[in-house]
């Protein structure tokens, strides 16, 4: 299916090879976060996943646990998360961001006054993974009228429910390529590029394929069959290795560390 | 899968279809004359049911007013109601094909349910467990695995219950394909809370058929609520008040309690919109109470929108309410029930005693105390029980 | 009195008038309906009888022989057949206008029925246990006194349960006016094992009308024997064989054992002429089980009888053997038996196999595991347990 | 009633008065029970009840249970303890004899054999606490014909019973004064008198007293009111007593201090 034009504003260029990156705010403090954004926009990102922590993250594995850890002990919130954006603007970024929250937290802060902060923070995409199409009504409506992509997620499991998820499908449609939850995963499974197939056949938009994506020969094989990929808990991973340069060196030391890792990792 | 404005199934995209074909399984199973027959087969020949409602005529006599009733779950095999959902849910399970059964737990109780059944039926059982409840609870942990289950220790967050449950969920999201998750209350996404409660209504139902006169007054205590909606429920239509006890642990003005309904707020937690425990951003705050079986930081939907159409009331009770409360019933009736149920009976005590003698109250005596006799020999001093 | 040679009343002359008015105050209950009625009414509304009969589908399909029945007197409340009894001597003292009991107890699951039923009938009581059998069992002395009995410390002997017994008889000596003694098996001067028998054979009178098909063999273990009388007496004049087995303890071949039948020669012992375990000077010597319901180094005088008139079979089983029977039953069926009742089951495991498909046997589950945790805990190694 | 003659075979010269001390077979060890039981003769024993130690004596209180405990440590056994007697009688004993046995070691050692035992060690008597009337028949035939005294014992709650055991009674009838196990009492109860009354109105032999009589003044109260008294525990404490004496001292001070203690305590 030729893929509609997203409302990412423009400021993403190409539907195709889509590098997607997911962080932490405010892993492990709000300053490396921009630091971080920064290396991976150089890296090629062309979104940036933010991931808001959260206590209780149902869909995450133990690597994305920690790191929210580490997020929520330095005191990040929903609502920080969101006015880290402009921030990180001014700081250079320039690729569209995509806040990756759990319901709960959007629900504490009201669907009206958090769909109004993503606008004033020029947030461009919302990705919220304990909330499925139908329970997601209300901020499907809300987002739309803001244009701001409310990202959807399609699972191996879905089936006769991918037909209706990526018709709907905006931004870019989050393909989970393997079940269970975030986490490297050492191989992929020989179903998951026929299920890649599928859900393109569907989608209207471009499909990235994440969970578990931690080498660059998971990368080239996504380049080859998705229109993008998601790498989360690899690059957590890379952040925790970095600070660990860090500190037997100097903080430049640890983000040329980082970038090193993520260009390899991505390298075409 | 809705209460009034609470339920709903707020999950991750993956589980959306085996929670559709569990939904469609269950209505299936319920509408299966063969399923219920086996069901009740095993609740009478296996769990021993229907548990006695007995009279406590001691107490009524002390207290001097309303009649007190207890229901007993307290004998049901494994010594909680816990096993009349274990006994359907796993029953569900084998019948969609699904030889291998999850669960989540807290104290043990519903782990030791849900190994039990899994023994019974030849299933396969794992039961998520945070690592600081295994170190509490260490005779629960050989009581499963003694009964051939797999304890997995869980060590994310504060390892309690909301974390096990976290965890459990986890793992059915990677294995859901051929997994069974069984939750051990009227909670987590649809179709749960209305699974549980099916399974559990039998409470409330023989309950019903027991009592030979009026009832004025139920009491049930309230942690997930599985024990209060499966005695609630038969009654929802009858002109009959009833109470739900909340633990108010350390009291409801300090942080240290369970109170959902009295001190909390909506929000989604495991999958459901119902009331929780939060702070001002929204992250779940951890609960306490000195029951185990009580600390669970959220409350099933149902009693969300009991509480807020205010066809149930909701109290809350002390821990040192609770605790002299299972002295008061071990000693005037030869009862001694778990700290959750006594939860209740405190309330029924407090309440019973203002009643006339020509009313009635049924109290739901949910568990028994034996799980709970380390946790009482440390309160009791030796003149506490003089 | 007597069960053939056996039985009697060999104790001090002040307890003979005391025994001769309990044996007509029961003679008396025995006839009116009225006592009958609420001896029946407190099993079946507070109890929770009755206990139902469980078929263990998944343990007969794994020996492949007899089909296998469980009577399921762990289901009762306090966890084992014990109540039966203290509810029905409680109601006799209740009716003969004594207010105060006194008991005896071992591993603490008279003691604890004892106290439950004082409770509940407003009674006050005292248990009797030994000192070294309260070191071990704290947590059974903590529930009677939480129950409200008072725990005596008996430091004669080796402070165990037959020092307890000896104890409880020499206060009972002193305060026989006021005082009625509930002793916890069918032992003890006539009337007492009679009277215990009246007061269990409710579980062989269910199992009878329970079970569809005909019975081939039962199985039931043996310490005091009340379990085993109360299960075999209903089927004495019928055609079924009747096993009871005993505690083998480290061996029948080692000092260590409780197999009073298979090992032990005549004597008395605690008013009563039967079986014991005595040297050549009839000094009675402790016996060893790792069942601490088991190790009595008696046993009831109509046992002696059924032994010697060989309608009773009498078998033996060891401390592992029980053991890897408490696991197998846990895991095929789950249902955690008491080490004491794991005797029988481990025997009919040995001998269900060898029967044929169409055959059928019971075996009466006496009690629940619960209590034995701690012990079970120090056997099974986590390798033990995969 | 006038009392009849009792079978202790001539050595019994009369029929009040009686005191009857009991002590362990054995306690501390066999030697000792000779030495003490002549120290009791001199005291003005007129009947010594030898008691066999048993591991589960349902009638004694904590004082003889020690002392029982002791002799059993020191390999004292039922046989034993009738073959002490010729032992005794050898060192000049010549009041009566009662063995005071518990009923289990008889039947094992045989109801034949034993009253043999007896016969062919010169036993005057024997007392069962556990064998009550209805029990004892076998053993009442054998003891007849070996003219050996079978001892009964009444108590308070005997009522109707009373009567029957008081007129089969032979050699003495051992009147327990109150309720419970052997052992002191300081006080005696105010029934006790009546009780021995309605027991001497019925009894063909010397009605004694025992259970709990371990002062002076209850001696005298029983001289007056009895044919005899038992003290058992006190003298066994007395017993225990001499033994600490003998630790500081040497035997015979320990055997002096018996000796006044018992005349102290039985003085007229």
């Amino acid at each position: 299916m030729m893929k509609q034009q997203t409302l990412f504003q423009g400021k993403l260029t190409k539907q195709k090879d889509l590098f997607i990156p997911f962080i932490v705010a405010g892993d492990p403090h709000p300053d490396k976060t921009i630091q971080y954004a920064l290396r991976l926009q150089e890296a090629g990102a062309d979104v940036l996943e933010l991931g808001v922590p959260y206590s209780d993250p149902l869909a995450d594995g133990p690597v994305i646990q920690k790191a929210a850890r580490r997020a929520l002990d330095a005191g990040m919130s929903l609502r920080k998360a969101v006015e880290m954006v402009p921030e990180l603007r001014k700081a250079g970024l320039n690729i569209p961001v995509v806040i990756f929250t759990y319901y709960n937290p959007v629900l504490q802060y009201g669907h009206e006054a958090f769909i109004d902060a993503l606008e004033e923070n020029g947030v461009e995409g919302l990705l919220i993974p304990d909330l499925p199409l139908e329970e997601s009504e209300d901020l499907n409506e809300r987002t739309k009228e803001k244009d701001i992509e409310l990202i959807s997620l399609v699972a191996p499991t879905s089936e006769e429910r991918i037909k209706r998820i990526a018709e709907q499908a905006r931004g870019f449609l989050y393909c989970v390529s393997s079940l269970g939850v975030t986490g490297e995963r050492k191989e992929m499974a020989p179903e998951t590029l026929s299920f890649i197939e599928k859900v393109k056949e569907h989608s209207s938009v471009p499909v990235a394929v994440g969970f578990g994506i931690s080498s660059n020969d998971q990368v080239q094989l996504m380049r080859k069959h998705a229109d993008g990929f998601i790498i989360g808990s690899k690059i957590v991973k890379l952040i925790e290795s970095s600070l660990e340069v860090e500190k037997s060196g100097d903080e430049q030391e640890g983000l040329r560390h980082f970038s090193d890792e993520v260009n390899e990792l991505v390298q075409a | 899968g809705r209460y009034g404005d609470f339920g709903g199934k707020y999950v991750p995209e993956t589980l959306m279809a085996p929670l559709e074909e569990l939904e469609s399984a269950l209505d299936e199973a319920m509408q299966d004359e063969d399923f219920l027959k086996q069901y009740n087969e095993e609740l009478k020949e296996y769990a021993g049911r229907p548990t006695p409602l007995t009279y406590a005529d001691k107490l009524t006599k002390e207290l001097g007013g309303a009649e007190i009733y207890l229901k007993r779950e307290d004998l049901l095999h494994t010594g909680a109601h816990k096993l009349n959902n274990a006994i359907g849910q796993a029953l569900l399970a084998k019948r969609m094909g699904k030889d291998k059964i999850i669960a989540e737990t807290g104290a043990g109780q519903h782990g030791v349910a849900s190994a039990t059944v899994a023994a019974k039926l030849g299933l396969s059982c794992k039961v998520f467990m945070g690592e600081e409840d295994i170190r509490r609870q260490e005779l629960n942990v050989f009581r499963m695995k003694l009964l051939g289950a797999e304890v997995i220790s869980v060590s994310s967050g504060n390892g309690t219950l909301k974390d096990a449950t976290n965890e459990a969920i986890r793992y059915w999201v990677a294995n859901c394909e051929d997994h069974f998750y069984l939750i051990g209350s009227v909670v987590g996404p649809h179709p749960y809370p209305r699974m549980v409660r099916n399974f559990q209504r039998i409470i409330g139902d023989e309950t019903k058929e027991q009592m030979t006169r009026d009832i004025d007054r139920i009491y049930a205590c309230v942690g997930g609520g599985s024990n209060a909606i499966g005695m609630f429920y038969p009654f929802l239509e009858d002109e009959v008040e009833l109470v739900g006890i909340e633990a108010a642990g350390k009291g409801v003005d300090t942080p240290e309690h369970a109170a959902t309904l009295t001190k909390g707020t909506p929000g989604v937690i495991h999958g459901s919109l119902t009331y929780l425990m939060q702070d001002e951003n929204g992250q779940i705050v951890e609960p306490y109470s000195i029951s185990a079986g009580l600390d669970y930081p959220g409350i099933g939907p149902e009693h969300a929108n009991l509480f807020k159409t205010k066809r149930v009331r909701y109290e809350s009770i002390t821990d040192d309410e609770a605790l002299d409360a299972v002295k008061r019933m071990s000693r005037a009736e030869g009862i001694i029930p778990a700290i959750e149920s006594a939860h209740a009976i405190a309330q029924a005590i407090k309440e019973a005693k203002e009643m006339s003698k020509d009313q009635a109250i049924v109290i739901n005596v949910s568990g028994r105390g034996d799980k709970d006799m380390a946790t009482l020999m440390e309160h009791f001093t030796e003149e506490g029980l003089q």
